[in-house]
C-alpha cells in the first residue's frame, strides 16, 4: 500500500492545536495562511497535535488527555513565541510526510485503565446494577434533575469542557450541567489563557464568530485582512443575544468588528448568563467578546465571588 | 420485483464496503474517552435527552399525514380540473389553521 | 441489460463523489484562498485511509460502523430513479417522488444514528439538532416534488422529465429550485443547514470520527450531494432533454451544474441558531412553499 | 419468483418485529419496528400496490425517527447498557400473542379467501386519486378535520409554553380591559398542579416577586390588546425565538440564583412574553416582550435584581 | 396461496403487537406494540386489496386511513406521555394506578 503513503503524503497535514498563553493570533493567522496545513475540527481527524505558547501547568492533564485521542500514528508539536510561522508550517509539513511514510507514531502518555472498573462486575458483567444503577462499561448513567425552561425533569448531563475546546476562548474550562443542548448550570473552572492585544483585533474577534456561524472562507478571509464574502452574517445571529446594558448585543458587537471597530462595552459576569441559553447561542454568546475584555471579566466576576457578598 | 432486486443490491454492497473496509482497533482507555476539548464527563453521553422541539415532533406527524393524502391528488389533479384545486384548497386550509395555531402557541423553537 | 445501466450508475456516481470533492476544494478559491488540485481529494482520502480508526469507550457498534453504508445506499437508490435518458432509468418506478422521499426521510435517520452510536456528547447533539431540523424540512421538499408533478400527472420521474419538454420547471415554477435547495443543503450535511456538524460541536456527528470511518462518511455525504442534484436537475432542469448533445451528458451537465450551486450556496450563507432556523422552515418556508403548489396548481390547469 | 420473495420479506419482518421486544436498547427497538414495516412495504410492491408501500416506508421513517427520540427521552435505562426487562403479567400476554396468532392463522386457512387479483398494469395511483376525490371525498376531508384535530391536541396536551404563559402555572387569561385584573376562575392557592418531588411548588406569594409582578402585568397589558391579530410584537425577520427561560430550579444556592435577566431581555418576539409567577427561589426574569423598540428596555432588568 | 402467506404473516405480526402491548410496562413499548399490531393489519388490508379485491380503490383508501390512524394514534399518545411526565415523572403503568385505589 506505498502507493497509498506516497499519496498521503502529499495531503495537507491535519493539525489540531491547543492554543496556550500568547498564541492565539499567530496560529489562527498560521492556519489561514499557510498552503498544506488544515485546521481539524477534533483531535480524531487530526495526525499532529500542535501546542502553541506555554501551557500553564493546571492544563497539563488536560493536554494529556487531549493528546491521547489523537488516534494513531500521531506526533506531537511544541511551537514557542519567537518561533516564526514559515519555520513551524515546514516543520508541520516535514512531520506529516513522516509520519506519512510509516513513522513511529507516540504512546498513550496516560494508563490505560477504565474510569471505573466494570469488567465482570454485576450480574451481567459488564459493570451495572439493576436498569439504572452501577457503573455499567466504567461510567455511571445520568440521573433525571430539575430543569430551568421547560418542566419536564429530564436528565442532567454533567461535563467539563475542557481548556482546548474548539468553540470556546483557549483555556476557559466551564463544568456545564447540560439538558438536551440547553445549558442548566455553567461554573468557570479556569480562565482563559492571557493572549496579546493583538488577538483582540476586531478582524480576528469577527473571524472567530463567523467560523461559529459556519462561514470557514469568510473568517479566513478576515483573518487575512479582506471583507468576509457570505450573506445573512447579521441575521443568523440572534438579536437579543448576550445583551449587556452599554455593551449592546451580540449582533451590535458584530457588526462593529466587521466595520473594523471594537466595542468598549465589557459584560457582568457573562458566565452567568450562559444557563438557559442553547449550546450554539451560548458559544455565539462566549464568542462575541474579544478574548482580553472577556478574561478581564471572568476574572472580576470570579474574585467577587471569592469575596462573601 | 427488479425493484427489490436494487435496492437490495445497493443495500447489501454498501454494508459490504463499509464492513470490509472499517476495523476498528482495540482503543485504549484514554484514546477511547469522548473529545470535551480536554475536559472529562461525568457520566455516559446516552442519557434521556430532552428534545427541545417535542411538539413540534408531534405536529410533523400529523402534518406529514396530509403529504400522504395530497400525493394521489397530484397526479388526478389535472383531469379533476377546478374541482381538485378548491378541494386540496380546502384541505390545506384546515391543516394551514393547525400551523397558524402552532405558531401562536409557540411550538416552533426550543422550548 | 440493468446490470449494465446500474455499473453505469455505479460509474457515474464515483466520478460524481470525485468532482463534488474537487468542487469542494475549489470553493476556497472564489474567497482568495488556494484552489486546490483535481488530485487534492485523492490526497485528502488517502490521509484518511492510512490512519486508525479510534472506538469510542461504550458504542453501538453496529450502527456505528453501518450509518455510513446506509448514507452510501440511500444516495445510490436516490441516484437509480432518475432517469438517466429519455424513459430510461435504472428505476422504473410510477411514484419516483414518494421514493425520493422516503430516501430523505431514512437519510435523516442515518444521520441521527451516526451521532447517536458513538456514545459521545458532541455528536449526540449533533444528532438531535440535525433530527429537529431534519423533520420540518421534508414538508416543503414533498410540496415542491408534489407542484411539478402536477403537469406531469404522475409521480414518476419519467413522467416529469417528458412533461418539461416545452418549458422546464424552472421557468414555470421559478420558486421550486431554490426551496429544493434548501432541502438539498439538508440532506447534503452543507452550508446554513449544516446542523449535524460545525465547529460550535467540534465537528458534530463525526467528533468521534477517525480514519476508514470518517472517509466513508464523507463519500457518503458527496454521493447523497450527485443524487440530490442528479434529481434536481431531473426534475427543475428537465435532465436528460436538450438538443444536440445526447441525454446522459445533458444530466451530467446539469447535474454538475446543480452541484456547484450546492456548494457554493453552502459556503456562502451564514448557519443560524437551530431554534430559529426551526422557526424560519416552518413560519417562512412551509407558507412560501403553499404559496408555491396553489400557484403551480393553477398554471398547471 | 415473487412468492418467494414474499415469503423472505414475510420471515423478516415476522423476526424484526419479534426482536423489537428483546433488544436492550430503544433506538435499536425502535428502529427494528422500522425495519418491520420496510418489510410491509416490500411485500406491498410485489402486489403491485407501489404507492402504498412507498409511502409506507416513508411514514414509517418519519414515526420512528420520532418514536425513538420519545423512547430515549421518557424510558429508564435509555441506550440498553444494562439488560432492559419491564414486563408484567408475562405469561398472560405470551398466551394471548399465541391465541390472537393461532385464531387468525385458523381463520386464514381454513375460510376460502376470495381469487380476484388486480389487473396488472392499472395506473392505482390515479384510481386513488380518482377515489379520493370521487366517492370518498367525505372520508378525505374528514381525515384532514381529523389530523387538524390532532395537531390541537397534541399542542394543548404536550406544549407548556401557551400564549398565557406556562401550563403548570395555572395560567390565566388575559384581563377584559388593557392592564386589568386577568379574567377567569383564580386556581386556589397552592393548587393540584404543584409538582412532585423536586418541582418548584405553586404560587410564590407575591413579595419578592413584585419587580416580576409589575413586570408581569405590563406584559399583561401589551400582551392583551396585542392579542386578538397574533403576535403584535412579531418582528418579521424571525428573530431569535428562544423565549425568556422560567427559572424554576429549587435547589440552586442563593449566591447563583440571582439571575442576570438582562441577558434574557428581547429574546424573539415569537415567543409568547412570559406570565412571571415568581417560584420560591427568588428568580426574577425580565423578559418584556421583545417588539422591536426592546433596545431601550434592556436597562430594567437591572434595577428589580435587588433582592 | 400468495394471499395466505401475506395473512399468515400479518396475524403474526399482529399477535407479536399483541403480545408487546400486554407485556410492556412502560407507555412507550406499549404503542410500539400496538403500532406492531396496526403494521399486521395494514398487511392484511394490501394482501387483500391486491389478491383478494382485484383492485378496488377503496383497499387502498383503507390502507391510507389505517396509516392515519397509525399517525393520530402515536401524535395522541405522545403528547399524553409528555403531559403525564410533566405532571408526575411517570413512564411505567404501574405509577398511575390512583384510580384503582
Amino acid at each position: 500500500m506505498s502507493w497509498l503513503r506516497t499519496l498521503a503524503a502529499g495531503a495537507a497535514a491535519p493539525i489540531y492545536p491547543s492554543i496556550g498563553a500568547g498564541m492565539l493570533a499567530e496560529v489562527e493567522q498560521l492556519f489561514a495562511s499557510a498552503p498544506g496545513l488544515r485546521r481539524a475540527a477534533s483531535p480524531r481527524d487530526a495526525a499532529l497535535l500542535l501546542v502553541a505558547g506555554d501551557i500553564p501547568a493546571e492544563a497539563r492533564p488536560a493536554l494529556d488527555r487531549l493528546h491521547d485521542q489523537l488516534p494513531h500514528p500521531r506526533r506531537t508539536l511544541a511551537w514557542k513565541a519567537g518561533e516564526p510561522s514559515t519555520q513551524i508550517s515546514a516543520r508541520l509539513n516535514e512531520a506529516w510526510r513522516d509520519l506519512a511514510h510509516g513513522a513511529p507514531s507516540e504512546p498513550d502518555r496516560l494508563p490505560d485503565e477504565p474510569p471505573n472498573p466494570w469488567r465482570g462486575i454485576g450480574p451481567h458483567g459488564q459493570g451495572g446494577k439493576g436498569m439504572m444503577g452501577g457503573t455499567p462499561r466504567g461510567r455511571p448513567m445520568a440521573m433525571t434533575g430539575a430543569d430551568i425552561r421547560d418542566g419536564l425533569e429530564l436528565d442532567r448531563y454533567t461535563a467539563r469542557v475542557g481548556p482546548f475546546a474548539p468553540m470556546l476562548p483557549p483555556g476557559l474550562t466551564l463544568e456545564l450541567t447540560l439538558q438536551g443542548d440547553v445549558i442548566v448550570e455553567a461554573h468557570v473552572l479556569s480562565l482563559p489563557f492571557p493572549q496579546p492585544e493583538e488577538a483582540d483585533l476586531p478582524a480576528l474577534c469577527a473571524a472567530r464568530m463567523l467560523r461559529l456561524l459556519g462561514l470557514e472562507g469568510a473568517a479566513d478571509r478576515m483573518t487575512r485582512g479582506h471583507a468576509p464574502r457570505a450573506a445573512w452574517i447579521r441575521g443568523a445571529v440572534p438579536a437579543g443575544l448576550g445583551a449587556w446594558p452599554g455593551a449592546g448585543d451580540a449582533r451590535d458587537r458584530l457588526d462593529a468588528w466587521l466595520s473594523g471597530r471594537q466595542e468598549g462595552g465589557a459584560p457582568r459576569d457573562p458566565a452567568r448568563a450562559l444557563p438557559g441559553l442553547e449550546w450554539h447561542e451560548a458559544t455565539l454568546l462566549l464568542a462575541s467578546f474579544a478574548p482580553g475584555t472577556l478574561r478581564r471579566a471572568l476574572a472580576e466576576a470570579q474574585d467577587l465571588q471569592e469575596i462573601p457578598a | 420485483m427488479d425493484a427489490l432486486l436494487i435496492i437490495a443490491a445497493w443495500t447489501g454492497l454498501a454494508a459490504l464496503a463499509a464492513w470490509g473496509m472499517q476495523r476498528q482497533a482495540g482503543a485504549t482507555a484514554p484514546l477511547a474517552a469522548p473529545f470535551l476539548g480536554g475536559g472529562t464527563p461525568d457520566t455516559h453521553a446516552w442519557q434521556r435527552y430532552h428534545f427541545r422541539p417535542y411538539t413540534m415532533a408531534l405536529v410533523f406527524i400529523a402534518f406529514e399525514m396530509e403529504m400522504m393524502f395530497m400525493y394521489p391528488w397530484a397526479v388526478v389533479f389535472v383531469r379533476e380540473g377546478a374541482k381538485a384545486l378548491a378541494e386540496m384548497g380546502m384541505f390545506l386550509g384546515i391543516l394551514s389553521v393547525g400551523l397558524l395555531y402552532g405558531w401562536r402557541e409557540g411550538i416552533f423553537r426550543w422550548q | 441489460m440493468s446490470v449494465l445501466l446500474a455499473a453505469g450508475v455505479l460509474v457515474a456516481l464515483a466520478l460524481g463523489i470525485w468532482l463534488g470533492a474537487w468542487f469542494d476544494r475549489l470553493a476556497p478559491a472564489l474567497e482568495g484562498g488556494r484552489a486546490a488540485g483535481p488530485m487534492a481529494p485523492l490526497r485528502d482520502w488517502a490521509a484518511l485511509l492510512i490512519r486508525d480508526q479510534a472506538e469510542t469507550e461504550a458504542p453501538d457498534r453496529m450502527n456505528r460502523l453501518l450509518a455510513p453504508a446506509w448514507y452510501l445506499a440511500l444516495a445510490a437508490i436516490g441516484l437509480s430513479v432518475v432517469p438517466v435518458a429519455e424513459g430510461l432509468a435504472l428505476w422504473h418506478s410510477p411514484v419516483g417522488i414518494v421514493v425520493w422521499g422516503s430516501c430523505e426521510a431514512l437519510i435523516v435517520i442515518t444521520v441521527f444514528l451516526h451521532g447517536w452510536s458513538p456514545n459521545a456528547p458532541f455528536p449526540l447533539i449533533g444528532a438531535y439538532r440535525y433530527a429537529a431540523i431534519g423533520l420540518p424540512v421534508m414538508l416543503p421538499s414533498m410540496f415542491v416534488l408534489i407542484a411539478a408533478a402536477l403537469p406531469a400527472e404522475s409521480l414518476s420521474l419519467i413522467a416529469i422529465v417528458d412533461s418539461q419538454r416545452d418549458s422546464w420547471n424552472l421557468v414555470r415554477q421559478p420558486l421550486g429550485l431554490p426551496l429544493f435547495l434548501v432541502v438539498g443543503l439538508t440532506l447534503t450535511l452543507r452550508g446554513p443547514l449544516d446542523f449535524a456538524g460545525g465547529v460550535d460541536i467540534a465537528g458534530g456527528t463525526s467528533a468521534e470520527e477517525s480514519g476508514a470511518g470518517l472517509f466513508l462518511w464523507q463519500v457518503a455525504r458527496l454521493a447523497t450531494l450527485v443524487a440530490f442534484s442528479a434529481l434536481a436537475a431531473a426534475v427543475f432542469l428537465g435532465g436528460p432533454l436538450g438538443p444536440l448533445l445526447p441525454g446522459p451528458v445533458w444530466l451530467a451537465l446539469k447535474t454538475a451544474l446543480v452541484m456547484a450551486l450546492t456548494v457554493l450556496a453552502g459556503r456562502l450563507i451564514a448557519r443560524t441558531t437551530p431554534s430559529r432556523m426551526l422557526h424560519v422552515l416552518w413560519v417562512w418556508l412551509l407558507p412560501l412553499s403553499f404559496a408555491h403548489l396553489a400557484v403551480s396548481g393553477m398554471v398547471a390547469l | 419468483m415473487t412468492d418467494l420473495a414474499i415469503i423472505l420479506l414475510a420471515l423478516f419482518g415476522v423476526w424484526t418485529g419479534w426482536r423489537v421486544f428483546r433488544v436492550d436498547s430503544m433506538v435499536r427497538a425502535s428502529f427494528a419496528l422500522m425495519l418491520s414495516f420496510i418489510a410491509t412495504a416490500g411485500i406491498g410492491l410485489l402486489l403491485s400496490a407501489p404507492y402504498i408501500g412507498v409511502a409506507t416506508v416513508f411514514m414509517m421513517a418519519v414515526e420512528m425517527l420520532v418514536m425513538a427520540i420519545f423512547m430515549v427521552m421518557f424510558m429508564m435505562n435509555p441506550a440498553g447498557l444494562n439488560p432492559m426487562s419491564m414486563v408484567h403479567q408475562h405469561r398472560l400476554s405470551i398466551g394471548a400473542g399465541v391465541v390472537a396468532f393461532a385464531g387468525l392463522g385458523a381463520a386464514v386457512l381454513l375460510s376460502d379467501l376470495p381469487d380476484s387479483p388486480v389487473a396488472p398494469g392499472t395506473d392505482v395511483v390515479a384510481q386513488l386519486g380518482f377515489e379520493l376525490l370521487g366517492p370518498s371525498m367525505l372520508i378525505f376531508e374528514t381525515a384532514g378535520v381529523t389530523l387538524l384535530a390532532t395537531m390541537l391536541g397534541a399542542v394543548i396536551l404536550s406544549s407548556r409554553q401557551g400564549r398565557f404563559g406556562m401550563a403548570d402555572h395555572g395560567s390565566r387569561p388575559p384581563g377584559l380591559e388593557p392592564g386589568g385584573a386577568p379574567a377567569g376562575r383564580r386556581p386556589e392557592k397552592g393548587g393540584g398542579h404543584g409538582h412532585g418531588h423536586g418541582g418548584h411548588g405553586g404560587h410564590g406569594d407575591g413579595g419578592h416577586g413584585r419587580a416580576s409582578d409589575d413586570h408581569g402585568g405590563e406584559h399583561r397589558g401589551h400582551m392583551s390588546d396585542g392579542d386578538h391579530e397574533g403576535h403584535a410584537g412579531y418582528s418579521p425577520d424571525g428573530a431569535m425565538g428562544a423565549p425568556g427561560p422560567e427559572h424554576g430550579a429549587t435547589h440552586r444556592t442563593p449566591a447563583k440564583s440571582e439571575h442576570g435577566g438582562e441577558h434574557r431581555t428581547a429574546h424573539g418576539p415569537g415567543h409568547a412574553p412570559q406570565d412571571q409567577k415568581a417560584a420560591d427561589a427568588p428568580q426574577e426574569d425580565a423578559a418584556p416582550n421583545a417588539d422591536p423598540h426592546a433596545h431601550h428596555r434592556k436597562g430594567t432588568g437591572h434595577d428589580g435584581d435587588d433582592t | 396461496m400468495t394471499l395466505i402467506i401475506v395473512l399468515l404473516a400479518a396475524s403474526a405480526l399482529f399477535g407479536i403487537g399483541l403480545y408487546g402491548a400486554l407485556s410492556q410496562q412502560s407507555f412507550v413499548m406499549l404503542m410500539m406494540g400496538l403500532e406492531l399490531m396496526l403494521n399486521g393489519a395494514l398487511l392484511a388490508i394490501i394482501g387483500f386489496w391486491s389478491r383478494g379485491l382485484g383492485g378496488m380503490p377503496e383497499g387502498q383508501l383503507l390502507a391510507i386511513i389505517v396509516m392515519a390512524v397509525m399517525a393520530i394514534e402515536m401524535a395522541i399518545g405522545f403528547a399524553l406521555v409528555v403531559a403525564l411526565y410533566r405532571k408526575r415523572q411517570a413512564d411505567v403503568t404501574e405509577a398511575i394506578g390512583t384510580l384503582k385505589r
